[in-house]
C-alpha cells in the first residue's frame, strides 16, 4: 500500500471527490492562486478552473454562507478555513444555521457541506491560533464532527465527509500534516497506509482499536491518538499492555469501542489535546464511569491541556499540552501507580 | 386615463422618500388586469391572513407561542417581487422572520403556513419551526431566518449555485434595515458583487429596526452608499405601489437573466403592527407615533392604493372587491380551521431531522 | 427581607452598580429609549443619560468590541445582549479576544466587562433563539461564567460580576425572569429573597446546598435548580431525602461542594437543560466518578435535554428539556429504582 | 529648495495611486528638523530591528517560531502617526499582528521587543504573546491581534472610553487591507460615527492581504467609498513619505482634539517581506513579481526618500546618515543580544495572568 503524509492524503481526497462529483467544490482563502496556505490544494485551480476552486476575501461570514445556500441548492461544498480557529468569526452560521436549517425546517433541507482545516497547537502560533475547538463543534446537535489522527483517516474521513448529507466539520491535525511516513511508521507500522481499492472511505461515527493490550485504555483523538501510540510503547517496555482507541469522530460518538476494550482492560485514560474544563474527555470519562460503572477497577484519568489559552514560547507552550510521558504517568496511576 | 396611484409620505417618516425620484408613471390600463388583480387579491388575502394571526395569538388558544411578526403594510413587496419570479422552476427565494407573505405569495398553502405558525404537525416545517421559520422548497422558498442578517450570506450560496450551474435564474434575498448593520451582511454584498452571482438583495427599509429608528442606527442614513461601496447597482422603489413594484423589478430581474449580476432595491415600506407580538402600544409608543402610523395606513396602504388603482381603471368592480375582501377572510379562517384540525406533532418527530 | 422577581433583582444590581460607580455603563439593543426589551433597563436612560445607556444598532460584534475596548481603558460595560443567542455573530470577539487579551499580553491588561441576557428554552421561540449555550463559554480559560438560578442571585451575582476584573458572562434564566416570588416561595421559602444590608454581593465561585438531604445529591444551575428542587419535594413525598446543589458559577466551578454533598449522599444526579453531549454536566459528572470513585453507590445520573435544535410546537417543546419528573426518575435510579 | 521627494507609483501596483492627488508641496526646510531627524533615526532602527529579526528567525536558533510579519517598507506610517500622538498622556493605539513596528514608535525598549519575539520571559509580553502579540500598556499601546480585523472594534472602546471621560484623546487603530472584509469592521466603522468617538482608522493598503491583491478580494477597489457610506472623513495619503504622513496627520489628530469625531486615513504602501516567514519567494511568485517590489524599493522606499530630502535640505549629513545607520544595526543587535540572554518564562508563568 502507498504511504502517504497527511496532508498529500487531504489533497488526495479532495481531489478524488471533485474528479468524481461535478457539484464538489472549495472556497477560501489562498485555496486557488496562491496554491493552498499549505499547498493542500496545488494545482486544483489549473485543474479545475475558479468556478470550483474559489479564492475569497478575508471573510469568513462570507464563505460559510455561501457554503450553507450552495449546499442547500444542492451542490457540495468544502469550505476551507485557512486555520479552524478563524471559523470562530463565522460560528453564529455554523450554529445557528448550517447546524440548524434541516431541523427548524422539518427536514424540507439538507446541508451537504463540508467546513475543513488545519487546528490544534504546537507551533508556537500563540493564544488565538493554536486551539483544539472539538467542544465548539461537538456540542452542536445537527453538525458531525470527525478528527483524522492518520494519514489514512486524513483521506478516509475526508471523502466520508464530502458525500455526507450533513454539515461535517473535519479538525484536521496541522502537527501531523508533513510528519514523514517514516516516522509514523516507526511508532506503529501501518499509520501512514491508506486502505487501496474499491474506493474505501471511512464510516463517520466508528471509533477503532488501533493496538490492542490488555492492563488499561487508552483513548485519544487527532493528535493525542498518535501520543497514545507512543505512550503504548513505552509503557510496553514496563511490561504494561496498553490498548489504543482512536475516537476518529466526535459527532456521532462510538463509546461502545471503548466501552467493550474496558470491559476488557478494566481501565481507562482519556487524553485530549487541551483544555480539559467541560472539553471531549470529560463526555468520554463521564460515560465511562456511567456506563461502565462496575467494570472499572479505577477512577478514569483524564489527560488535558492547560487551561489557559496557548501561550507562544516553546518553553511555556511544551507545558500546556499533554506528551507521551504524561500518558504513561496517568496510565499507571490507574494500575495503582503513584 | 388611471395613473398608479401615489401619495406623498407623511413628513414623520424621514426615510419614506417615496422611490427613487423616477416615479413610475405607469397606465394601469395598459399593464396585464388579470396578473395585477391576482395579486390585488393576494395582498388582501395575506393582510386578513395577518390579521387573523394577530387575533389568534391574543387568544392564545391556538398554539401560537413565541415571537410573531407581521407582514400588515409591506404586502406590495412580497407580492410584487416573487410575482416575478418563476419559482416554479428554479427561481429561489429565502426571507427573514416576517416571513409569512413569502410562503403565501409564492403560492403556499395557507393551511399548512397557518399550522406552521399554531406548531402542528400539518405546518409546512411539521411545527418544529413556528412563524420565523415558514418554508416551501417546492417553491424555491429557502425558509424563513430568526437571526438578523443570518439570512443574507444564505442568499450568496444560493445565487452561487445559480451561476454554479450555468443556470439562468435569481436568486431574491428578503430582509430588514436592522440586517445593514450585521457585518455579514457587508462581506455578502462584496462577495456578491466579486462572484456575479445572480442575487436579488431586497431591502424593506420599514423605517425601524424594532424600536431604532434608521436614523438612530445608521450613522448614513443614505443607505445606497452602502451598497455603492461595493459598485452594486441600487433601486430604490416605493414599497407601497404594487404596479411600480412590479414593473421595475419584473423588468429588473429579466435583465438579470440575461446578464448575471446582484442587485440590491431598497423598497421603502412600513410596517403597521408593533415589531412582534410583545411589541405593544405602550412599547410602541417609545419610539412612533400613533399619527404616523394612522397616516401611512391612510395614504399608503398597499392595498387601498391597489384598490383605487384599479377600481379607477376599471379592472376591479365594487362587487370584485367585496368578493375578494369575503373570500380572504374565509381562506384565513379555513387555514386557522385547518390548523385547529390538525394534531400536534407526535413525539417520535422530537427525535427526527437532525440528520439526513 | 424585600421579595424580588428575578428580572427586578437584576434591575436592581444593575443601577445600584451604576450608582455607586460612575464607570460602570451598559450598551445594547433597545436598552435606552425603548426601555430595555424586557424592561430590565426601564427608567435607566432618563435617569444615567445616553453616555451610560447606550442604544445600538443590531452589530453584536461592534457591542462587544466596543465592550473589551472600553474595559481594557478602565471602564465597566455591561454589554446586554438581547438574547445570549445573539452573543454568537460576536463569538470571536468574546474567545479570541475578551477571554485571551490578558494572558497574551502577559497581565498588562485586564477587561473588566459583563455580557449578559437571558437564555434558555420553554417559551417557543424555536432553533435559534432556545439555547442553554453555558458549554460554549464555560469551556473557556479567561472567562467567567455564572449561571444565577434565584432573585438573590440574580442580583448578588450581577453585582459581583460587574465588580469583578475579568470578562464575565451571566447566563440568565429566561423562564425566571417574571416568576411571581410566592410562587417561588412555594417551592421553597427565601428564594426571592435578597440578602440585605451591608451592600452583599455573591461570591463568584461558590456552589451553594439550598435543601440538605441525605439519600441522594441533585446537582443543578439556572433553571434546572428549581427543577431540582421542585423534584426533591416530590422525593420528599415518597419518602426520599434529596440534597439540592446549586452550582451558581459554571467557571470557576466549585466542585468541593458537591463532592463533599456525595460523601454523604453517595449518589448523585446532574441535570442541565438543553444538549448532554459535551455539556455542563458531563464534566460535574465525570469529576465526581474521577475524584469521588470510591464514595460512590451508584452510577451517576445524568438529566439532560435532548440533543436536538428546539422544536417550535409546545407539544415537541416540552420534550426537549427536563422536567422534575424526569429528575425523580433518575434519582431513583441511582436508589436503585429502575 | 528642498522638496519632499515622490516618485510616481510603478504601474504595476494598481492602487498605489500615490496619496490624495493633493500632493504635498513641503518645504522641508520650514518643517522640524530635529523631530525629522528622529523619526529618520527611527525608520532606520525600525528596518534594521525587522531584518534582524527575519534573520535570527531563519538561523533557527533564538527562539522565534510560529509567524513572523515583518514592517520593511512601511515605516513612514508607524513613525509618522504615532509621532503625531501623545502616547505618555493618554493617546492609544492598537494594531494587528505586523506589530514591532508599532512598539517601537512609541518608544518601547527594543530588548523586551524582540525578547518577546523570542519567547522570553523579559519579553513585553513576559514571553507569552510572541511576535503577533507585543503591547506596551505605559506608551498606550493596547497590543497587536492576530484575527484580521479582531482590533477594529476594540478600537471602538478604547476611543468610546476617552469619549465617555471628555478626555481630547485620540486612539488610532492600525490594520490591512484585508480586514476591510470582515464583517465586524462594518459595525464598527458605522458605530463610531454614530457615537462620533475620536477614533482615527489607519488603513495600511500595501495592496496585498497575504496573496491576494485588493482587486481580487474588493469588489470595489475604490476603497473610499466604502468609508464614506458610514459619513466617515477620509483622506488618502502617501505612505512612503514620513513629511507627508506626519504633516497631515499631526493636524488632523489636533483637530480631534478640539472636535472629537472618527477619522479614516488610507495610507498607500507597500510590505517588502512576504507576508510572514512562511510566505517564501516561491509562493510570492503567485501573486507579484520581483520587479513590483524592486521597483517600490527603489522609488518609494520611506527611509530612501527621508534621507534624500533631509540630505538635500542640509538636515542630513553624510557622516551623520552613517552614524545612524550603524548605530541602528548595534542597537538591534544589542536588543537580539539582550533576548538571547534573557531566560525562558519559568514553568510557574503557565499559569498566570489567565485572571487578575
Ligand atoms: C443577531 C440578532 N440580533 C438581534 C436580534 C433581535 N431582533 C430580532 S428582529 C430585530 C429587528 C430587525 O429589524 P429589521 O431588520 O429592520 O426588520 P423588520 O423587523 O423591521 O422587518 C431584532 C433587533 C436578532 N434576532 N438577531
Ligand atoms: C479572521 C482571520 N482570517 C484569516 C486570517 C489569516 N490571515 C492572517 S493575516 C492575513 C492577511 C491580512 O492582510 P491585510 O489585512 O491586508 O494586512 P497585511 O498583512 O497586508 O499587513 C490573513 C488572511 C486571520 N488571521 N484571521
Ligand atoms: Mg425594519
Ligand atoms: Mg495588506
Amino acid at each position: 500500500m502507498a504511504k502517504h503524509r497527511y496532508a498529500d492524503a487531504l489533497a488526495l481526497a479532495l481531489g478524488e471527490e471533485m474528479d468524481k462529483d461535478d457539484s464538489v467544490f472549495i472556497i477560501g482563502e489562498e485555496v486557488g492562486q496562491y496554491l493552498g496556505t499549505l499547498q493542500v490544494t496545488k494545482g486544483f485551480l489549473a485543474k479545475y478552473g475558479p468556478n470550483r476552486v474559489v479564492d475569497t476575501p478575508i471573510s469568513e461570514v462570507g464563505i460559510i454562507g455561501l457554503g450553507i445556500g450552495s449546499a442547500m441548492a444542492g451542490l457540495r461544498p468544502v469550505c476551507e478555513m485557512m486555520r479552524l480557529d478563524f471559523s470562530l468569526p463565522a460560528y453564529d452560521q455554523i450554529v445557528q444555521h448550517a447546524a440548524k436549517i434541516r431541523y427548524m425546517f422539518g427536514g424540507q433541507f439538507k446541508v451537504p457541506m463540508v467546513i475543513r482545516g488545519p487546528s490544534g497547537v504546537g507551533r508556537q502560533l500563540s493564544a488565538q491560533h493554536s486551539q483544539a475547538l472539538e467542544v465548539l463543534f461537538a456540542h452542536i446537535p445537527g453538525l458531525k464532527v470527525v478528527v483524522p489522527a492518520t494519514p489514512a483517516d486524513a483521506y478516509g474521513l475526508t471523502k466520508a465527509a464530502i458525500r455526507d448529507d450533513n454539515p461535517v466539520v473535519i479538525i484536521e491535525a496541522l502537527r501531523m500534516y508533513f510528519e514523514k511516513p517514516e516516522a509514523l511508521e516507526a511508532i506503529q507500522p501501518g499509520l501512514s497506509e491508506i486502505p487501496e481499492g474499491d474506493d474505501w472511505i471511512a464510516n463517520i461515527g466508528e471509533a477503532k482499536v488501533l493496538r490492542e493490550g490488555k492492563d488499561v485504555t487508552l483513548i485519544g483523538y487527532s493528535t493525542m491518538t498518535i501520543s497514545c501510540l507512543r505512550a503504548a510503547n513505552l509503557l510496553a517496555q514496563e511490561g504494561i499492555s496498553a490498548e489504543v482507541i482512536d475516537l476518529r469522530s466526535l459527532l456521532p460518538l462510538d463509546m461502545a469501542t471503548p466501552l467493550a476494550s474496558i470491559k476488557k482492560t478494566h481501565r481507562a485514560v482519556v487524553v485530549q489535546e487541551q483544555w480539559g474544563m467541560y472539553g471531549i474527555a470529560a463526555e468520554i470519562s463521564a460515560q465511562i464511569a456511567e456506563r461502565g460503572f462496575y467494570d472499572l477497577d479505577a477512577p478514569v484519568q483524564r489527560v488535558t491541556g492547560a487551561f489557559v489559552p496557548m501561550p507562544y514560547s516553546k518553553a511555556l507552550e511544551s507545558l500546556a499540552y499533554p506528551h507521551e510521558e504524561d500518558i504513561v504517568v496517568a496510565a499507571k496511576r490507574t494500575l495503582g501507580g503513584k | 386615463m388611471a395613473r398608479a396611484a401615489t401619495a406623498a409620505p407623511p413628513a414623520s417618516h424621514a426615510t419614506a422618500k417615496n422611490g427613487s425620484g423616477k416615479e413610475a408613471d405607469l397606465d394601469i390600463k395598459k399593464l396585464d388586469a388579470k396578473k395585477y388583480l391576482r395579486f390585488y387579491e393576494q395582498m388582501v388575502h395575506i393582510r386578513e391572513f395577518e390579521e387573523l394571526c394577530d387575533h389568534a395569538f391574543r387568544q392564545g388558544t391556538h398554539g401560537i407561542g413565541g415571537y410573531l411578526h407581521l407582514y400588515s403594510g409591506e404586502e406590495a413587496i412580497a407580492v410584487g417581487i416573487i410575482g416575478a419570479m418563476d419559482v416554479e422552476n428554479g427561481d429561489a427565494f429565502i426571507g427573514h422572520y416576517r416571513d409569512h407573505a413569502y410562503a403565501l405569495a409564492a403560492g403556499s398553502e395557507p393551511g399548512e403556513v397557518m399550522a406552521e405558525i399554531c406548531g402542528k404537525a400539518t405546518g409546512c416545517s411539521k411545527g418544529k419551526g413556528g412563524s420565523m421559520h415558514i418554508c416551501d422548497a417546492k417553491l424555491g422558498f429557502y425558509g424563513g431566518y430568526g437571526i438578523v442578517g443570518g439570512n443574507v450570506p444564505i442568499a450568496l450560496g444560493l445565487a452561487w449555485a445559480i451561476k454554479y450551474r450555468g443556470e439562468n435564474r435569481v436568486c431574491a434575498c428578503f430582509f430588514g434595515d436592522g440586517s445593514m448593520n450585521q457585518g455579514g451582511f457587508h462581506e455578502t454584498l462584496n462577495m456578491a458583487q466579486l462572484y456575479k452571482v445572480p442575487a436579488l438583495f431586497v431591502l424593506e427599509n420599514n423605517g425601524y429596526a424594532m424600536g431604532t429608528s434608521i436614523e438612530r442606527s445608521h450613522a448614513n442614513p443614505n443607505l445606497a452608499s452602502r451598497v455603492e461601496s461595493y459598485a452594486m447597482e441600487y433601486h430604490v422603489i416605493n414599497g407601497q405601489n404594487i404596479f411600480e413594484v412590479h414593473e421595475q423589478v419584473a423588468a429588473i430581474v429579466e435583465s438579470m437573466r440575461t446578464n448575471p449580476r446582484p442587485v440590491f432595491l431598497e423598497m421603502k415600506t412600513y410596517r403597521y403592527h408593533g415589531h412582534g407580538a410583545a411589541d405593544t402600544q405602550v412599547t410602541q409608543s417609545t419610539y412612533r407615533s400613533r399619527e404616523e402610523v394612522e397616516d401611512w395606513k391612510t395614504h399608503r396602504d398597499p392595498i387601498r392604493l391597489a384598490e383605487q388603482a384599479l377600481m379607477e381603471a376599471e379592472i376591479l368592480t365594487e362587487e370584485e372587491r367585496e368578493r375578494i375582501h369575503t373570500e380572504a377572510v374565509e381562506a384565513a379562517k379555513a387555514a386557522l380551521k385547518f390548523s385547529d384540525d390538525s394534531p400536534d406533532p407526535s413525539p417520535d418527530e422530537l427525535l427526527t431531522d437532525v440528520y439526513v
